[in-house]
């Protein structure tokens, strides 16, 4: 890095609020937290000019214990919000956050759009396979079969792989990493943070609470590092890593480089001008007034 | 006017209000069109004055059918006065008769080769140019300016396209002039300066811009959809952004993100989509976002009648979210008056930092009115922003006297924040105490009343001494007017309170009109009395001297309705209607 | 009882409650959390008593606090009465005194050894069963009972756990014995017949099973998604199914499906959700689509509190939703009135095939009470089917004098039908004239009058002669009960009307509950006062003899408060407060 | 067909209504429609045992010209009310129809879950890359650049492609038809509907009003059948024949089988039970009465 050379403006510490996190003791996101704190300090991003937005859940209490603008919004919601925050200010890093119920269940739709727009956010996902906040239902993550607190007798549903899902839907970067690998997590996050458009970061975030400590020794022996060889690239290189059982690949799946929304949105406005001075009010109001 | 698809009707009165515009002239223009989705049947209002126009009159003084059919499609929205003139296509196999239509002895009906003249002079399937020929010979419309409205409109690519639509309507002109005059019946006016032609929805959007929006999110739906396409035609030629969202949820999600990111932001719905956005209506209370909505009403429940007008969705605008949530309605009454109730909205969304919701509705957003250009001014305001000191120790959510707090816009060193939808401290910070409750609750809803003492905007019109004060909101200002007109000019007292602001309501304004008022009416297009009942959460409504008139939309409101009330309340013959729960 | 994550304060709670019910004593439960997910201070107030409970009551007889640091994060959630007895442990580090407290000179405060014992027992971690024992001894709980209802909770899966557990509670008991005894503190009670306990959420799942539910669809939301939970353990045990669908827009319209398909079905939430559910709501009203939904309030607007109780979602209940949206709104006031309440919402939902919302709340739904098993009797009502001759010439939507037309099932021959959110006529096909929208309004809205005159559903406390009349609706029945019981006790003429039925409203009863009333007092958990606008909305309150306490939630009313209110109206010093706009 | 021997109950006219259809003349719809009346006669399907929703649209006044039960219900939540009609009633065949706005830009979340559950209904999308009802805005399915009422410059977001978007999140049937094309229109609906479990039909629908007379003439000219040897069991193979814009491949790209939603549901209530007679409420309240 060469911004090592120079003394660093801001420190991991720069990025943190007063608030104490209302998490479990030992829940995944701390590792989360520690690590955007680290990736925004390689990054040097002025907190400022940053902006992290949220859901609701667990998760989504990210935002109050990151000391740059914040939204915690409503379940669901963070990428909305975020659209707006980027679209309107595209000078501000816009970075979202939130749980897997909130950005898979409730959220689906626009997270389905967000990558399809390829949106100028990066999108970290904390996903524990589960309804952290109100206690332990299950998530569109959760495995067919688990038993939850609304899934007494195994739950009836197939989960989604949200990497696979972000892949097809047209996220042009999407990374996969679990948070109990803090050095892995910061890595991607500063990649996802660097990247170009629409950045989708899984971060497999154990909740001890509803899915025991278990989750944590089992993605722990599960987790692989994706092969050096890997053709980030290519679609169909990336779906190989996605619907995983046995094992959890961690790293960049997919990367490629699109025109991005704020991109195509700045075309629109050189089409409109044509060339031409900004419009006023004053000559709207005169293409009402007939001139024949 | 009347006709099937193909017929031109929309042309038609459009070249016709163009060219009156064009001539100083006041226009009023409405639209309807049948269920096919698109080439069905349409029919179109035009009134023309001199005078001032507050609403599109109740029987026209002349109809144009080119089919009959089609016809007895629009009742009650195309309707004859008793004693029109009626011009129709000779070859429609349809026949009707005076007493059909409910035409009086001095009624004129003229049956015409509408279509043969048109497929003669050239240009065929010109009906429309060939009737509006002869509508200027017989009522001495302004001639040259229908001409060059015509070259306008039909040459602009091809010239040749222009002439041959000239002919057609020379042809009806010349058709015309073989007629039997009809002096009495001709438009009297003089020429003046042109006027401004627009819809409701075009109005709005101006006003947007004019207040400094410069970003749009929204979804489209039917009758505000028209809000979204001119603004996806004029917000980047202004620098501005506009994203059409996956849905309501997402469009006004958008909305409170570009707010939070220092943004004059804005949707536009209807009904279905106002509900939608219910919950994130609270975010914008509880999180104190400034954001405009604009709701174009449309007949409810449900997806109920898209294209009818209504005034069905005041309850969700005024009273629907969970929680204490304080927001504030605004009500656009005509066109000119869209532009400045969304630059209101703005300034009141801006400097208190709350939603405002803006109901129009489908007669006013969907019709075009002629105006004044010089009427478009309207006073800007801006958010308050934390000052260089405030900054040194900033709290977002400081309380202070009036309620609103200096809010920070990203970017700017020391005004970091982290905002949310719990319930929060000055800080922001989540907090569940009831105390801490208790006081948030009451600085967000302590902003109302600076809102409303300094907006205390409404109407009223007629006599100081009235006898019978009439209450309605948006658009059915215009039929009350009249009416409330007409009343006066009968030499009864009657008067009328239409307030602008329906939340916070000015009702000191209001307590003060209906003072000496002997009897009130109100008037609505709902079925369940919305405003009535509305109006009752607080103001002492006797039920001894209040009257109400209510009913469902799906056809305007008419002079003649309101008129009837007025007519039986002072004959003490009006029944007390139940209003049911 | 007050602890620190891990001191087990629910889980004494819970075993004392189920002792005392086992015995047949009256008991009544709450509990309350921290903001941390999980392991955070929790603290629960027991009720019991022989005699008839209403509420918590406003100060415990008995504090029992692990933890003083913890304690303080309950304020107004677990509050000593001015001569309580107070048992602390000693080991705290937290110093507190009586006058912190708010202690009168007759309380008694003792600090003993939890910890300490609890560990000398043998079982570790074990305060809170520690604390049993020592409460059981001091004041005459039902001993054995007790033990069993240990052995029962801790002996099911590890017989050694149970005996394990059994030892903490002796070690205190023995303590217990040591201390000087409280005898006119001691509890009196005859043993009895076992009570059913449980929730206010539980009695409502139960309702809807009752009722004839089947099928529920939901999305998790704090306070209602025991609701869920629940069911997703007993409706596959009863033939039904239970989806828990991606949001709350699926889920409303999955439980409009069912509905459809001819299931009873149901859906619940909170705020949030409700807010989201506006619009699909619309379509049950439109379409006639019978339907289930409760909504247990939280402190709103928007994320608010989730964890504590309001009364602020009644404006989104009655009123939310664009257009004239006929739906009703019942609202349960204690957790045997959710069982009713449910049962009767799918009555009416069912019979009037119309849209029923249940308003309980976090008090109501999360409380734990007893009550008598024979309560739960309840009769059951079905859906209005075509006859075999209707369904010769059947038509949906058929007019009929109550505005119920009888609804078809999928697989019935003859019966097919579409329907549609659109305006529609008899058969179900679209159409927006206005004769038909007047005359489908009407229709719809027809209905509400043999639902309300059906379902007067309302209680009355007090005489009948009384001078102070109290409108509260749900679960500030409770305080507004006792106060009651207890201004009667001073003699006071003091009476309350409490509906059941919010939406349409028992108005006739209410008005016989007010005639010969001199003051009239609303009492309500809204910030805005959302229970007296709507009460005004249909019904005079002179401004001379209204009066209205209200403030926000996220504390639950308390009798004092009732009281106080009482008082100083009788004593006139009653100072009329403003209610914001 | 052995059905073919036999006289057919049905005929097609007996799935009509007398309701006529508001749609344009010449829109696509119009082959759907026909081709629906087909595909039920030919599986001679009972009307009464038949229930087609739809959300709001052109596409989603459908149900109102098909004499079966039927719902028009909102924009965007067809999906939603028909899962609600199948999981109650597994018993009735149910037909989710409507556009592409309904289905893919309000109604997503839905089709994103319908299809991961493998839910037991028929979907079939009316395509017309157009917001028709609403007079021709832009829909997740028009290509970028395209000019239409909302997208004055060229329309800023990429198409998404209904079919690999059902693939990737869990339809176990995937087919896409022309309605230009009635004979493999019906086909195709003939499969759909004889599948187990969410079966996902695109048909491409031109808008001749708010598309142009092109859209049917281009459409038929780029129209390719999918090749004989095509293996419609494997994903990869099925997502060959995605984002295509030189062409469009009709036929079945995907169709494998996979427990349905109502399968797994049946299992739960197995489990529920465990052998035990079906619970009834005098049990529930008993376990409510401390028995110690
Ligand atoms: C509209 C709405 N519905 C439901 C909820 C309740 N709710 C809060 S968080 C949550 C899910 C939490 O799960 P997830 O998003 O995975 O976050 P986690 O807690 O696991 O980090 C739900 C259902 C809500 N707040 N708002
Ligand atoms: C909640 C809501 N938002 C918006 C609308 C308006 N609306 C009706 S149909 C439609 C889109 C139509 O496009 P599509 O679904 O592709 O159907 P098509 O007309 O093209 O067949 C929209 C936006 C609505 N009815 N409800
Ligand atoms: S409940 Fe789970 S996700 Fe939530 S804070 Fe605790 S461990 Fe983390
Ligand atoms: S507008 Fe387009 S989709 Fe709608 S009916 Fe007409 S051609 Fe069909
Ligand atoms: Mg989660
Ligand atoms: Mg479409």
């Amino acid at each position: 890095m060469s911004e090592a050379a120079t003394l660093p403006e801001f420190k991991p510490s720069d990025y943190k609020t007063d608030l104490k996190p209302v998490w479990c003791a030992g829940c995944g996101d701390f590792g989360v937290l520690t690590g955007l704190y680290r990736a925004l300090t390689e990054l040097q991003v002025k907190p400022w000019e940053t902006v992290v937005v949220s859901g609701i859940g667990c998760s989504s209490r990210l935002p109050g214990y990151v000391d740059t603008f914040g939204v915690n919004s409503l379940h669901g919601r963070a990428l909305p919000l975020a659209a707006g925050v980027k679209v309107a200010r595209p000078d501000l890093t816009v970075i979202a956050v939130g749980g897997d119920g909130d950005g898979l269940a409730i959220g689906g739709n626009h997270f389905l759009h967000a990558a399809r727009r390829n949106l100028d956010v990066s999108y970290i996902l904390m996903d524990n396979e589960i309804y952290g906040l109100t206690k332990g239902q299950a998530a569109p993550t959760t495995p067919a079969g688990d038993k939850t607190k609304s899934t007494h007798y195994g739950n009836p549903e197939p989960a989604v792989d949200p990497c696979e899902l972000a892949i097809s839907v047209g996220a042009t970067w999407v990374g996969r990493a679990f948070s109990g690998d803090l050095k892995g997590t910061v890595e991607l996050m500063v990649k996802a943070l660097r990247h170009k458009g629409f950045a989708f970061l899984n971060v497999m975030s154990p909740c001890v609470t509803w899915r025991g400590d278990d989750q944590f020794k089992s993605l722990k022996a599960k987790q692989r590092q994706l092969p050096e060889n890997h053709d980030a690239s290519s679609r169909a290189a990336a779906l190989v890593y996605t619907r995983e059982s046995e094992i959890v690949t961690t790293g960049v799946l997919f990367d490629v480089s699109e025109p991005t929304l704020l991109d195509r949105l700045a075309t629109v406005k050189v089409n409109a001008l044509a060339g031409k001075p900004q419009s006023t009010v004053a000559d709207i109001i005169k293409s009402f007034q007939p001139s024949f | 006017m009347v006709g099937a698809g193909g017929d031109g009707i929309v042309t038609m009165a459009d070249v016709l209000s163009q060219a009156a515009a064009r001539d100083g002239l006041n226009v009023l223009k409405t639209e309807a069109y049948g269920p096919q989705i698109r080439g069905g049947e349409s029919s179109s209002v035009v009134r023309l004055s001199g005078d001032p126009i507050y609403e599109s009159g109740d029987g026209a003084d002349v109809l144009v059918v080119f089919s009959w059919a089609d016809f007895s499609r629009f009742k009650g929205e195309c309707t004859p006065a008793r004693n029109a003139v009626v011009l129709s296509d000779e070859a429609d196999p349809v026949a009707r008769t005076p007493e059909d239509l409910g035409l009086s002895a001095d009624a004129v009906w003229i049956k015409l080769p509408f279509g043969k003249l048109s497929t003669d002079s050239g240009a065929k399937g010109s009906k429309n140019l060939v009737g509006l020929g002869v509508l200027t010979a017989l009522f001495g419309l302004p001639e040259g300016t229908l001409r060059r409205a015509i070259v306008s409109r039909f040459g602009r690519k091809k010239a040749a396209v222009g002439e041959m639509a000239l002919k057609a309507f020379e042809a009806g002109l010349l058709l015309g002039q073989t007629l039997p005059p009809m002096p009495e019946r001709r438009l009297a006016f003089t020429p003046g300066p042109a006027k401004l032609i627009m819809s409701g929805n075009e109005a709005t959007a101006i006003g947007a811009l004019h207040a400094g929006c410069r970003y749009f999110a929204g979804y489209p739906i039917t009758p505000s959809t028209e809000i979204l396409m001119f603004l996806d035609e004029w917000l980047p030629k202004m620098g501005g952004s506009l994203v059409q969202t996956e849905d309501e949820l997402s469009a006004i999600g958008a909305v409170l993100g570009a707010s939070f990111a220092g943004e004059k932001a804005m949707t536009a719905t209807s009904g279905p989509g106002l509900s939608l956005m219910t919950e994130m209506l609270g975010l914008a209370s509880m999180a104190e976002l400034p954001c405009v909505v604009v709701n174009v009403q449309r007949g409810g429940p449900s997806t109920g009648l898209p294209t009818k007008s209504e005034q069905s969705d005041l309850f969700q605008a005024v009273f629907a979210g969970h929680g204490d949530m304080p927001r504030v309605v605004l009500a656009c009454s005509d066109v000119e008056d869209s532009f400045h109730t969304t630059v209101d909205a703005f300034n009141i969304a801006e400097e208190y930092q709350i939603p405002v919701i803006v109901l129009s509705d489908q007669l006013v957003a969907g019709r075009r009115e002629t105006f004044d250009p010089a009427s478009l001014v309207h006073e800007v305001r801006e958010r308050r922003l934390p000052s260089a000191e405030e900054l040194t120790d900033y709290h977002r959510y400081k309380e202070t006297p009036d309620g609103v707090s200096p809010m920070a816009r990203p970017g700017v060193k020391g005004g970091i924040y982290q905002t949310n939808g719990l319930e929060h401290d000055e800080e922001g910070s989540p907090g569940s105490g009831f105390l801490l409750h208790e006081e948030m609750n009451a600085k967000r809803y302590r902003k109302l009343r600076p809102i409303r003492d300094a907006h205390t905007f409404h109407r009223r019109y007629g006599p100081e001494d009235a006898e019978i004060g009439i209450l309605c909101w948006g658009s059915s200002k215009g039929a009350v007017r009249e009416a409330v007109r007409h009343a006066n000019e009968r030499g009864q007292k009657v008067a009328a309170f239409v307030p602008q602001m329906i939340y916070p309501f000015p009702k000191k304004e209001l307590e003060a009109f209906l003072k000496g008022v002997k009897q009130i009416l109100v008037v609505e297009l709902s079925y369940s009395a919305q405003f009535y009942k509305y109006l009752r959460t607080f103001l002492d409504l006797p039920a001894e001297r209040t009257h109400v008139y209510k009913r469902s939309g799906g056809k305007n409101l008419t002079v003649a309705e309101v008129d009837a009330e007025i007519v039986a309340l002072l004959a003490g013959e009006r029944v007390q209607e139940r209003v049911s729960a």
